[in-house]
């Protein structure tokens, strides 16, 4: 019998280490895993890296686990966000790392964790500092740079509807990470705003198969 | 100076009179997405956003948003009957994959090869961000730059070589200011429309590159829809 | 105005190209645009790549093009199916050339044309017969091997429905390669069984925005 | 000899024994598809198909086949509540990153080391076809072999070193034969279970690698449900 429902946030986020690399979900405000990383705040794990589009903003979320201390080093591809306060007080102080990756080699490199690539060659970037150390190739007459897989500990995901397998939906643009960082990381833990029945979601739509979520909850809109 | 610069709305009016019916483009954050607003009804234009629409519609009504239907900007949008939503990385791969085939940028610099800059400058204060710019830049088919042709203090941002950090090299294709509108080609810059009353001379001052000149160089008026 | 849907399957493969790449969707017989190959038989585009997982059998489709000497080489993971008869014919006495790819690398190589990418390192196939004359690196304590992007001129997938602008979904297993295909290719021709409405598919459940589709044609099933 | 072998589903039974409760199962085409019709009905498996299935159920009843539902051998397969479509680069991405809990495969071949030969044969006749297995191979958490203990003609499957080209090197966990359980440790061949009447004279005669034993060797029996 698979049931990855769990009952309580805090059982969601049960066992995340110290020094953890950790995935969170969500562009801008929207299907940002909020009550996730705020139980994670409550758990207690610091020395972490967290991998993330924005760097958090105003009081909550990842903003917060800054505040806290929490974080040792963000990889991320947009930092400077309006109310990115605590992020960038840390970073002014160098009290924080930052490793900048263009979005879309952000998501391309969790996606080759999670595919068992062990990396690739993307023009993105190629031309920029931020290529530099990296090694750089000139493929069908244009500058690659090669990057890495970005693998997980911890997978922090927000979607819309669960069933017990842990199939996901999610909501418009809300969608935006999730489905790429849940195959990422070795522990996937997603909040929902439903549980429903096994067999409800319809099989032609389920976005991200069970098989790359490990621990689901209920989170009322 | 005589002339009479464009508005930021009738530099995005031109813009879009050169996005053809039927096309697919990403419009960047800032003034580039003023141009989604006046593209003309008689257009079918496809607008993609990064973060996973395609098909994106105009802003909702006051009251309507929906925070979980935001733009690249973060800004409320709508979805207009046949769009759809995708994950980042399927967003990400329309954009490096030549699938987009305008994208409009905003640039702090663009060098006479098109080299672009638009994610850095020299202030070292800033944390660094680049978001989905270089993706874009490598990526869409065309890549048109909208900008004011200096700085506020009025340093020229169309330049031999970029100063500040490169976000692509020899990718732009064509920039429209408020003064001009300018084509990048093998061989440098090359001025394809000016402002009414703009002489030449007032022109190359305000920019740091060689300028060449199309044999008619048509005027730049702002347009209605 | 975008209106992607064509009249006959004659014009959907109008202007395919001698010496042409096709990408031909399908595993088995789920998700094979049967038509639409039979419509490149009759348009009579010779000295064809065709990049397919089976390599056609009985005397329909692939093996019909193979069988008319319009192919000279397949790309594929598993020619060697019952009924291959025509590939077979033509493998034993050299005319055909065979490139044998496993088929994860085959369908991987087909998304890094579609995603833009120079080419990236798997671990499928790395210790193999498979891996030779190619660049092999340790990545992580483990055997990787290069492969590069596979792209083709045209792309002939198989769905179920699609609207003018070209969004797609599938049935089933018959959506397979369709997907990955319909992204690789600079001219992707989509046979569905049905047209419908603009705005009729659910924006949650598109399989294949239009955006990678070129021409659809309906063929009734 | 005087030893029973077990049947295909017997040894199907005794694979099905060892696939904990809840795992993301692939199945090889041939022997190993067995497994799936053995398996206890008090476990929940998911079993995933390299076309784009994950949560297939058994072969529908005749007449109610549906020819765009079939599994990796191409036969018509259900679907279970809770299961789900995809395309074939996401199913690989399952497969080869490592998402697949425990896959059984047949083989040509499998050495001392867990070297895996089960895609091509010395047969130049032949063209040559890999499908999925190399990815499997790779990719799965737990690489289960499948197969009769020597060829039709008597000859071992269980090698020093493979002969045949190899699918991936140290890759599998366990072998099932008709005649014996054998894992593969960091020091060759170590045989846990043997069928009832069968020397170890008898098995080291068919196997070309040598074999170590577990401290107590179980008895290999057909098992029901």
């Amino acid at each position: 019998m698979i049931d990855k429902r769990v009952a309580s946030l805090a059982e969601a986020v049960a066992g995340v280490p110290d020094g953890a690399t950790v995935l969170v979900g969500g562009f801008g405000a929207a299907g940002v895993p909020v009550e996730l990383v705020h139980a994670l705040l409550e758990q207690g794990a610091r020395d972490l890296t967290i991998v993330t589009n924005n760097a958090g903003s105003g009081e909550t979320d990842v903003a917060a686990l800054i505040r806290e201390r929490r974080v040792r080093k963000i990889i991320c591809s947009y930092p400077r966000s309006a109310g990115s306060i605590w992020f960038e007080e840390f970073y002014r102080a160098g009290d924080i790392e930052l490793e900048l990756v263009p979005q879309g080699t952000l998501s391309e490199r969790m996606r080759a964790a999670g595919a068992g690539l062990g990396g690739f060659f993307t023009p993105a970037g190629a031309d920029s500092l931020l290529a530099r150390g990296k090694e750089v190739r000139m493929i069908a007459g244009r500058r690659h740079v090669f990057e890495e897989p970005l693998r997980g500990d911890v997978a922090l995901v927000q979607a819309l509807r669960a069933d017990r397998w842990g199939n996901l939906v999610y909501n418009k643009a809300a969608r935006n990470f999730g489905p790429t960082m849940a195959t990422a990381a070795g522990l996937t833990v997603v909040q929902v705003r439903e549980f429903v029945e096994l067999g409800e979601l319809d099989p032609e739509a389920v976005v991200t198969p069970g098989i790359f979520v490990d621990r689901v909850v209920e989170v009322a809109a | 100076m005589t002339a009479t610069p464009l508005s930021h709305t009738g530099m995005a009016a031109r813009v879009a009179q050169d996005i053809p019916d039927g096309s697919y483009v990403n419009l960047g954050i800032g003034m580039p997405t003023l141009v989604g607003d006046v593209v003309s009804a008689g257009k079918e234009i496809v607008f993609h956003s990064e973060n996973g629409i395609l098909g994106m519609g105009p802003a909702p009504a006051a009251g309507e948003e929906d925070w979980e239907l935001i733009n690249a900007g973060k800004a409320p949008v709508t979805l207009v009957p046949g769009g759809s939503y995708f994950h980042h990385t399927d967003s990400f791969m329309m954009m490096r994959g030549g699938h987009i085939d305008v994208t409009v940028l905003g640039a702090f610099q663009v060098s006479a090869q098109g080299d672009l800059a638009n994610w850095a400058t020299d202030d070292a204060h800033l944390p660094p961000a680049v978001g989905g710019a270089m993706d874009l830049a490598v990526g869409a088919k065309r890549v048109l730059v909208l900008m004011m042709h200096t700085t506020p203090d009025g340093r020229p941002k169309l330049l031999p070589e970029c100063t500040y950090p490169l976000t692509a090299a020899q990718v732009v294709d064509r920039i429209y200011t408020e003064l001009a509108v300018i084509d990048v080609t093998s061989s440098g810059f090359l001025v394809r429309e000016m402002v009414a009353g703009l002489t030449r001379e007032e022109l190359e001052r305000r920019t740091a590159a060689p300028l060449a000149y199309a044999e008619e160089v048509a005027v730049l008026a702002p347009t209605g829809r």
